[in-house]
């Protein structure tokens, strides 16, 4: 698979865990890609942390309105159903645990569920926008990210970027499978037929408990 | 109370190292026409509480790019690569704030709450220097309340009152910004009259508004 | 998703000992039929969250007068008789709060704020059990988030995904109880399809709202 | 002057204290009578802490909208411009100090500025309402109340019921005269041309400074 292929499986496996009638917030970048598998049974109210609920899918520049964008600044629309209000009120929805789930990427993750991604000091500090908010208040966090980066580790024993958040991260998925923090650890729950329990341990710097029932990643 | 006037008059008073508040997210929802005034008058060593700094050539990052901002409160600057560099370079002082703390903390200062507790940060570097209050076995960050000389902020619909009505996207944090500046300025698409703005849909009330601009009004 | 229940099923599962936040300022607003329904389903010893306690006859002041109310947070309680006679017997436990501190209180307690500091009721009783806080020679109270197991509001109109639109003054407490409480019941005047309510004008986002009664459906 | 025409001589007396452009709350009984001496060319906005600003007059039961009530529970109107909101951010105006005056009633009233509003233990205990958030919130705040209570000290030098708020009065208007709260102590700057100093001295528990530009009290 290529990086395109990858994100789009990670995606596709993401999607998911998408449960009937909740309420979600994708991240930026991969997480976005999230939106476009959701099952045809399951309807869910995306939230956009800039003020609304009901984000509807991407608009090209012809058919934007100026006035609804996404949290990544692009044009959207709102959805029948939905409705605006201001940061406040979006950051009251998520801190309040009114956020049923949260998917974001992650540069570190480590195995008390610790996460890194916000900033590599000295070189790159984007801010960490709502994500520190969306990791306290969503009652559930997935990180969706490729296993490493260029082959470096970033699912660890303990992350050495700042922290967005301490013990927020309860599922991670990646192209080689489903791991979920545990009070014992990372429990590998699903593997991608494509690679080996050996291969993703080696992928990974933290151990890795193997759950009795692994069963086979599916995008 | 007709708080109307030209765009030159409402931003006149406005000095060197003033703090200003200006909404908009990713620009979306900024005061270009405020901010471009002001640029044009000349100012300097700003602190600027902004949840972004636009792009490089809209919203707040404007006054980025000019090199008008002596210190920042922001949550996210990934947008405008000259705020990071500015940063990098110690050129200008950035104090990242979660998005969410941001609104609140702002939200404070307008609504006389002296701070409040909350988890978003224990744990990271948001912690530094901040008191930390343990409250039935749960530790919290004590966040203070966020002021500004001025708010610059921008609506779709204003009365004379004042009272604000914004479209879409574009309200993010002009709602809790209105009510936390000595003097709030509003760029509004369209000015109507007190009793035209049916007072169920208010967004924003008057009482946070002191000067307005009719935006649509104003050429370019 | 289809929010929309019979009021017997909105509220079967309420059970004795519960806590109820009850929207209404004087029974302005009031959910009077989910109150009627309450009553008649038969439930004691609730811990009730109301800012006052209606009339005798009228909103919360309902279950005051039945003796259903174990222990009350309100902040005015002069305009029902019965509320002040049971206080002053101690058959009722009444802790009086200051109606912003309420307010502030039960939106943190849906907002996810651990508390907040306030100069309101410093140097009274409120005073009373509290933490004090000093910011910059500044002294306040801590006061910490209310939360419920049920919030009854009432809305003039509701879509099918609980989004809400209130009238005129009858909003008070309804917004802020609504995110405050595990599961929250909306008697609306009104249900309307999704899409038929302008997401610009909603007051409370359906995201609140768990269960909708149509009240406008209901006879009597 | 029986208790109607003292209480109107009162209310006329703070209506003089209003500022054309100010936001202005008026509590109940005596103080909402203010609203109707507002001079002609003053404009202002009254709040009314249930829910909106632009507070209009009071209606009949003909001619009531059941939706719009004041902080007393009074059907009434609101004016063009006015705007309606939910309680924590009326309270939020309050707290935030945008409201300009505030007019309430006492119990008692100290040198101190310290007021006493909202019970008597044991016996009348209706609750502080919105009152300690005016008190500590608004900008300015005027007690107008008759000076005694059937002859007993209202305005004395230690509040003995439970206070309302500390330090918060800025000035006392009743029938007798105009008594500003100052550091050094309560200062008279006007008097009732029907009274003298003794009287109202007399007629106060709290040492009396008598202002040296002392003012006939016009209603």
């Amino acid at each position: 698979m290529d990086k395109h292929e990858l994100q789009e499986f990670i995606a596709k496996r993401v999607a998911k865990e998408l449960e009937d009638g909740s309420i979600v917030n994708l991240g930026i970048g991969l997480p976005t890609k999230v939106a476009n598998y959701i099952p045809d049974d399951v309807e869910v109210l995306f939230q956009s942390e800039n003020g609304f609920v009901g984000l509807g899918p991407s608009q090209t520049e012809e058919t934007a309105d100026p006035n609804i964008v996404n949290a990544g600044g692009q044009p959207v629309t709102i959805k029948p159903g939905g409705a605006f209000f201001d940061s406040a009120v979006s950051f009251g929805i998520i801190r309040g645990g009114h956020v049923d789930l949260t998917v974001l990427g992650a540069l570190q993750v480590d195995e008390k569920g610790n996460i890194a991604n916000y900033m590599i000091p000295g070189k790159l500090v984007p801010g960490m926008g709502g994500a520190m908010d969306l990791l306290n208040g969503a009652k559930k966090v997935i990180v969706a990210m490729q296993h490493t980066a260029k082959g470096s580790h970033k699912i660890l024993k303990e992350c050495n970027l700042p922290l967005t958040a301490k013990a927020a991260v309860d599922t991670i998925i990646t192209e080689m499978g489903v791991i979920k923090v545990t009070t014992e650890g990372l429990l590998l729950t699903e593997i991608n037929p494509e690679f080996t329990v050996e291969e993703v341990q080696e992928a990974t710097e933290a151990k890795l408990y193997v759950d009795k029932d692994l069963k086979k990643m599916k995008a | 109370m007709d708080k109307v006037v030209d765009i030159k008059e409402a931003i006149k008073d406005i000095r060197d190292g003033d703090t200003l508040m200006i909404g908009g997210f990713m620009a979306n929802g900024a005061p270009e026409k405020l901010i471009d005034a002001l640029i044009e008058q000349g100012i300097k060593d700003i602190t600027l509480i902004s949840t972004d700094t636009g792009l490089v050539t809209t919203g707040s990052g404007k006054l980025i790019s000019r090199k008008l901002v002596k210190k920042l409160y922001a949550s996210h600057i990934g947008t405008n690569k000259e705020t990071g560099r500015q940063m990098n370079e110690g050129e200008t002082d950035v104090e990242l704030v979660p998005q969410g703390t941001l609104a609140e903390r702002i939200r404070a200062g307008g609504y006389g709450i002296g701070g409040f507790l909350t988890e978003t940060g224990v744990g990271t570097l948001v912690e530094e220097g901040k008191q930390k209050i343990t409250v039935d076995g749960v530790e919290y960050l004590l966040e203070t309340p966020l002021t500004a000389d001025y708010a610059l902020i921008h609506a779709a619909k204003a009365d004379r009152n004042g009272n604000l009505v914004y479209k879409g996207s574009t309200n993010n944090f002009s709602n809790v910004m209105a009510s936390a500046a000595k003097v709030t300025i509003v760029e509004a698409d369209e000015v109507v009259e007190n009793g035209e703005i049916d007072p169920n849909t208010v967004h924003t009330p008057g009482v946070f508004v002191n000067r307005i601009v009719n935006g649509g009004a104003i050429n370019g």
